[in-house]
């Protein structure tokens, strides 16, 4: 196999995953906001709402595309280009699952690893802060260059918090590299599984909470999202962008999202590996979940609530059953298996995210910039030094 | 030891005592202290000369040292011997009488114990340089007559021309004592001390110089400083102008002592000229020009005081004449008979100015009846100059004739006829001054006793010091080269003499108008004669004049201001030229800084590029 | 193949850095300055270089030229003026960029023509690192030190007192 | 992998170093010239780290990170400052700063 055609069939594949994943997280997001506020979210667009992505996404495709007289006409084009590039650049370098063999190939389940791998998506995040700044300052008008200037100050600030919770588990693993981070992980003691976030010299529970806080400014996510924030600055940045590059913008915004629990999953909560030894049968935890999941389906929708889902219930019941026998086959599950935590991990950290969004309200941006600097920052330094001192007194 | 030091210090003190106290003092006081130390000073010159009766060697006192520096030693030694006792004499003697004449003569002047404070003060260099053992206190006591002679010229200095005449004697003295220190210097150097038993015992032993050599150059060097000191050709103008000082003043210091000094010291260092014969003959020669020179000068000046300070001159121009014939003795015994009759000539014209109240012949006569004492006393002095047989004039001018004879014929016949111009020019003065009718306003008066009894005194030593042979006096010091006396020459001078007193008679008294005639026949060459044949106006225009000039042109307009000042300013306009330059690169043009940051870049580049090299 | 990719990032670096000079307005500038800036953050990989170049990047691009679009946002800066001032500045100017670039050019030349750049192992974080922290600890604790004074000094110059 | 000879990296770094003096001398806005000083240290580091991987050494690449972290600081500085020009002095045009002017 030539590596390059290797490389170009991994990239193909991500990408796919990647592209799918984005227009469903949306789904997700809508329907576990509503559920959070008791009501039920998109239903009417295929079963419970399934198709409604596909709906949105023509619909933004149709729009007229307008382009705005009074705009800098390059660089309004540029930004929105710029913000979707950057956000997928960085799925590059991260690790979904160890070395496997499909079809004779032995590949790791990852398209390239660096050995700079964490500064790389460092780089990468720092460079989001264009995409935002240009948009605002291309519209020349008030409130997008104040959304523009908001956010850019607002990332900038948050960088370097993220900057010191990222750097804490590395002094635990000693590598850079995000392959060789993960395998650090590996050793069980007894059935306290060696991530990061437990690791024994210096646990990095704290710096995890502030990774994740930093994550959640650096997508301008629910409690920090002032730059966009509807009621105030009528969408931020991106007010004067209509049709696709509207749409890029949010695109944007999940695949940082994706991204950011990616890297949490990997720094701190072990990557692939399992929750606990696979001795104990952590290799039937994926069967055991997706038949919880068609018995529950199976329960609600056999007697269903309402007529409508006599039909849609069953069936993924079923669907669910039939893929926990399948996730039985040994191969599948040395296979799968690891992806299967990868997925699980992070799947968990986006549900927080949006069940974040639904609940906490918005910080007012004095309060958002106070609280970096003078609690974020300080408690992120606090922890690296922690774990230095701990990491070398244990050496 | 006989205390030699206390010769000198009685008039110092004298000096100390009127100098400080005398403003306050009354004038009895001055009086009693000045001419106490002079008298005081004379007794012991006196006493000390009596002791060392003999006194065939000289009699050295060393006091203390003065300086010490290497192996060079110059100690405060007096010494006396036949010569210096003959000064002694002079200078206590002559000089006592003057202080008593001029307690009269500055009866009613203002400044009085200044005056007589100089006059000590001028007695106590006189005799430091006579008792000097050595030529730098010789030195000193030279330095100080000048000095005080300065300051008695300018006695009157409220008047512009004796403070003039002040300056003129003190430049001109000066430039003779640049001689004479340049000839300190070069025995010095040659002979590593100044003593002059020391200096004059090693240059016995010196071959005689045919050739111009080192003892010629110091000999002449020192003749220099005489001729600047005792008025001869080259630097005699400043005497004629010394008459502005007080006449007891020109009677002392012009006459009798300062003036002699120049010969006191080429007697002194008779050795020194002896062993440079070319020397001596320039001391000669110049001593017969200005006897000559002078002589005619004297023939038509109106002023009584100039024509006895050219006759002064002119006698002093006799006495190097007898140096330069190496008749030593002779000199000396001139300079002492000479002290006595022109000390009573300067005192006799004092008198006779203070009974006129003015200076010029043409206003007196007749004072035959008003003033017969100083008729008399001036008619001995005249006789003694003029030479007439048995007087003192007549002893010591005719052994300097024969002694010039002996040396060269000719320079006898010039000094004979000199002889007879001195007899012409005295008695013309005594005829034009006491015969005839009084031509000057009021009514002369005789002078009171206290002037006319020194005038006597001197009248008394002018005729009698001829008979105290001097240069047999001082045959152990110095040989005579005259061994008989050629009766024939002596007729010679004395027909001269007499001879010029009768045509002087003639001119003056039988036919009074016969002179001026003579003077307008002779026309141009009289104005010559009569203006002094414009030496001043010479000197002014060939040393004054450039020299004033070219300071003043040169070494100040072009030099002092051009250069120096040029220089300084211009560094200073060079850096405002250069700081405005600069200024220009200021431009305030951010832009043009930078061209200039990138520039010294590439510049830096340049150098470490070509001094480094690239591997 | 490292050829080929010197050629296009270097063309690419010398492209963006005309740019930077020759655009009129500074927001453009700034943005072509990050293209040479990422440009060369690809030759520093090429040469083995690693960590230098997701510091180039980190640093350069996404810190310091952040500053630089958001002051020129601030400052809302108009695209420059033509003023016809100095003209003597300009034309001192060309001829000493010539002379500049005649002698750098002359020195790169002559360096080692024959030397190749071997993609060396050294440059990652680890070798850096530990030179870093050993034989440059002092310049380093310097710098940092450096650091804070730039700090300190960039508030207390832009700081506007609120009486 | 053939390698890239050495003089090429050097030459790229002149003509970047040269059009950053360019844009130094001749750009009036200032910030222009503030980035071209900042393009000019680019060149600059590109030389140390080229010199550095032929060497083999990594001490050229400690002195490209001291430059870039001081790079960092003297931005900060300059920017603070030219934020302050502007305030007081209401334009960043080159050649209207010029009360140094004599």
């Amino acid at each position: 196999m030539n590596p390059y055609l290797l490389m170009a069939l991994k990239a193909a594949v991500v990408l796919g995953a990647l592209l799918v994943t984005l227009l469903y997280i949306q789904w997700v997001e809508r329907k576990v906001i509503a559920h959070i506020q008791r009501r039920l979210g998109p239903y009417r667009v295929g079963p419970h709402g399934l198709l409604q992505p596909l709906a949105d996404t023509l619909k933004l495709l149709l729009k007229e595309d307008l382009l705005p007289r009074h705009v800098n006409r390059i660089l309004y084009l540029l930004a929105p280009f710029l913000a979707v590039t950057l956000a997928l650049i960085s799925i590059a370098v991260i690790p979904f699952g160890p070395e496997i063999e499909v079809a004779g190939v032995r590949t790791w389940m990852q398209l390239t690893d660096l050995n700079v791998g964490v500064l790389f998506v460092l780089a990468i995040s720092s460079l989001t802060v264009y995409a935002v700044v240009l948009a605002g300052w291309s519209s020349n008008s008030k409130y997008p260059l104040l959304g523009g200037l908001r956010a850019a100050a607002q990332m900038v600030g948050y960088e370097l918090p993220l900057g010191m919770a990222v750097a804490a588990p590395l002094l635990l693993s000693g590598t850079l590299s995000l392959r060789e981070i993960v395998l650090s992980q590996e050793t069980f003691h007894g059935w306290w599984p060696g991530w990061n976030i437990l690791r024994l010299p210096f646990p990095q529970v704290i710096g995890f909470l502030v990774f994740m806080v930093a994550a959640f400014a650096e997508t301008n996510r629910i409690p920090f999202d002032l730059p966009e924030a509807e009621n105030e600055l009528v969408a931020g940045f991106h007010t004067e962008y209509s049709s696709l590059k509207f749409a890029s913008f949010f695109m944007a915004e999940y695949a940082n999202m994706i991204t950011i629990c990616a890297m949490a999953t990997v720094l701190f909560l072990g990557g692939w590996l399992p929750l606990w030894p696979v001795a104990y049968g952590s290799n039937y935890a994926p069967s055991a979940l997706l038949a919880l999941a068609g018995a529950l389906l199976l329960y609600h929708g056999l007697p269903p609530a309402f007529r409508r889902d006599r039909l849609s219930l069953p069936a993924a019941g079923v669907a669910a059953l039939a893929a926990a026998a399948v996730f039985l086959i040994p191969t599948v599950q040395n296979l799968a298996g690891p992806l299967f935590w990868f997925l699980a991990k992070t799947g968990s950290l986006l549900f927080v995210f949006i069940w974040v969004r639904g609940t906490l309200p918005r910080l007012r941006y004095d309060q958002l910039m106070r609280f970096t600097w003078t609690f974020l920052f300080p408690v992120g330094v606090l922890n690296l030094m922690a774990t230095g001192l701990a990491v070398a007194l244990g050496s | 030891m006989q205390h030699l030091w206390l010769i000198p210090a009685f008039p110092l003190a004298g000096f100390l005592l009127n100098g400080l106290l005398g403003r306050r003092a009354s004038k009895a006081f001055v009086n009693t202290v000045a001419i106490g130390t002079v008298l005081l000073s004379f007794l012991w010159v006196l006493k000390t000369l009596l002791a060392l009766a003999p006194l065939e060697t000289a009699h050295v006192e060393r006091y203390f040292t003065w300086i010490q520096s290497g192996d060079l030693r110059i100690g405060y030694d007096l010494a006396v011997d036949r010569l210096s006792a003959v000064m002694l004499l002079v200078v206590t003697g002559v000089g006592l009488l003057i202080h008593i004449y001029a307690i009269g003569y500055m009866a009613h002047e203002g400044g009085y114990y200044r005056f007589f404070a100089y006059m000590n003060l001028f007695m106590f260099f006189m005799l430091t340089l006579v008792l000097g053992a050595n030529f730098l206190l010789m030195f000193v006591g030279w330095e100080g007559v000048g000095l005080c002679s300065y300051l008695l010229i300018g006695f009157y200095f409220l008047r512009q021309s004796a403070t003039n005449a002040g300056n003129k004697a003190f430049i001109v003295n000066r430039i003779g004592d640049l001689g004479f220190s340049l000839a300190i210097f070069l025995i010095l150097v040659n002979f590593g001390t100044l003593d002059f038993a020391a200096v004059f015992a090693r240059i016995a032993g010196l071959p005689v110089e045919v050739s111009a050599g080192i003892l010629t150059a110091i000999a002449l060097l020192l003749l220099l400083g005489a001729t600047g000191k005792s008025a001869q050709i080259p630097l005699y103008v400043w005497l004629p102008d010394a008459m502005e000082g007080p006449t007891p003043v020109s009677a002392l210091i012009h006459a009798a002592t300062m003036v002699t000094a120049g010969v006191y010291m080429v007697a002194r260092s008779s050795v020194l000229y002896l062993h440079a014969p070319l020397a001596l003959d320039v001391v000669a020669w110049i001593g017969l020009a200005t006897a000559f020179f002078s002589a005619t000068i004297g023939l038509t000046q109106f002023d009584i005081k100039r024509v006895f300070a050219y006759s002064t001159v002119s006698q002093l121009g006799y006495m190097f004449l007898a140096l330069g014939s190496r008749a030593f003795g002779a000199g000396i015994f001139h300079l002492w008979t000479h002290a006595f009759f022109k000390a009573l000539l300067f005192l006799g014209a004092g008198s006779v100015i203070h009974a006129v109240g003015q200076q010029d012949l043409r206003h007196m006569g007749g004072l035959r009846k008003h003033a017969p004492v100083t008729f008399g006393t001036l008619l001995c002095a005249a006789v003694a100059i003029a030479g007439v047989p048995f007087t003192s004039g007549f002893f010591s001018k005719d052994e300097i004739l024969l002694a010039a004879h002996h040396h060269s014929p000719l320079m006898f016949w010039i000094g004979v006829i000199t002889a007879g111009m001195t007899a012409f020019y005295v008695f013309r003065a005594i005829f034009l001054a006491f015969f005839g009718q009084y031509r000057g306003e009021g009514h002369p008066h005789e002078s009171p006793a206290v002037m006319t009894l020194p005038l006597i005194g001197l009248a008394a030593g002018s005729l009698a010091s001829g008979y105290f042979n001097v240069s047999k006096f001082l045959e152990p010091q110095f040989a005579s080269p005259v061994e008989h006396h050629d009766m024939l020459l002596v007729a010679i001078s004395v027909a001269a003499g007499l001879a010029g007193i009768a045509l002087a008679w003639g001119f003056y008294v039988l036919r009074p108008g016969t002179a001026d005639r003579l003077a307008e026949r002779l026309g141009l060459l009289y104005r010559l004669v009569y203006n002094k044949y414009f030496v001043d106006e010479i000197y002014r225009a060939l040393v004054v004049r450039p020299l004033v000039g070219g300071s003043r042109e040169v070494l100040w307009k072009s030099v002092d201001v051009g250069v120096i000042d040029g220089a300084v300013n211009g560094i200073g306009e060079r850096a405002r030229n250069i700081g405005a330059m600069l200024r220009r690169l200021q431009s305030g043009y951010i832009r043009s800084y930078a061209t200039w940051v990138v520039l010294g870049a590439l510049a830096a580049l340049v150098a470490m590029g070509t001094a480094g090299g690239t591997r | 193949m490292a050829i080929a990719i010197f050629l296009i990032f270097a063309a690419l670096a010398v492209f963006c850095g005309l740019n930077v000079v020759l655009r009129r307005h500074p927001i453009a500038s700034a943005l072509w300055l990050i293209g040479v800036m990422v440009s060369l953050a690809v030759l520093y990989g090429l040469l083995g270089a690693h960590f230098l170049a997701a510091a180039q990047v980190i640093v350069y691009a996404g810190a310091i030229m952040v500053l630089f679009v958001m002051v020129i946002m601030l400052v809302n800066a108009a695209p420059e003026r033509r003023s016809a001032a100095s003209r003597m500045a300009q034309a001192l100017g060309f001829p000493v960029l010539a002379g500049l670039l005649a002698a750098l050019g002359y020195v790169a030349w002559r360096a080692a023509p024959r030397a190749v750049v071997v993609t060396a192992r050294k440059g990652t974080a680890h070798d850096v690192g530990s030179a870093l922290f050993t034989t440059y600890l002092l310049p380093f604790e310097i710098v940092s030190l450096l650091v804070l004074i730039a700090i300190l000094g960039a508030v207390v110059l832009t700081y506007k007192e609120k009486h | 992998m053939d390698a890239v000879p050495l003089s090429w990296y050097l030459l790229l770094s002149a003509v970047l170093f040269a059009l950053g003096a360019a844009g130094f001398m001749f750009r009036r806005n200032l910030i222009t010239v503030f980035m071209s000083i900042e393009l000019m240290l680019n060149a600059v580091n590109l030389t140390f780290i080229a010199l550095a991987s032929r060497l083999g050494q990594v001490d050229g690449q400690v002195f490209a990170f001291f430059v870039m972290v001081v790079a960092a600081a003297e931005a900060a500085v300059g920017l603070a400052i030219i934020l302050v020009v502007f305030r007081n002095r209401g334009t960043l045009q080159v050649d209207e700063l010029d009360s140094l002017k004599n």
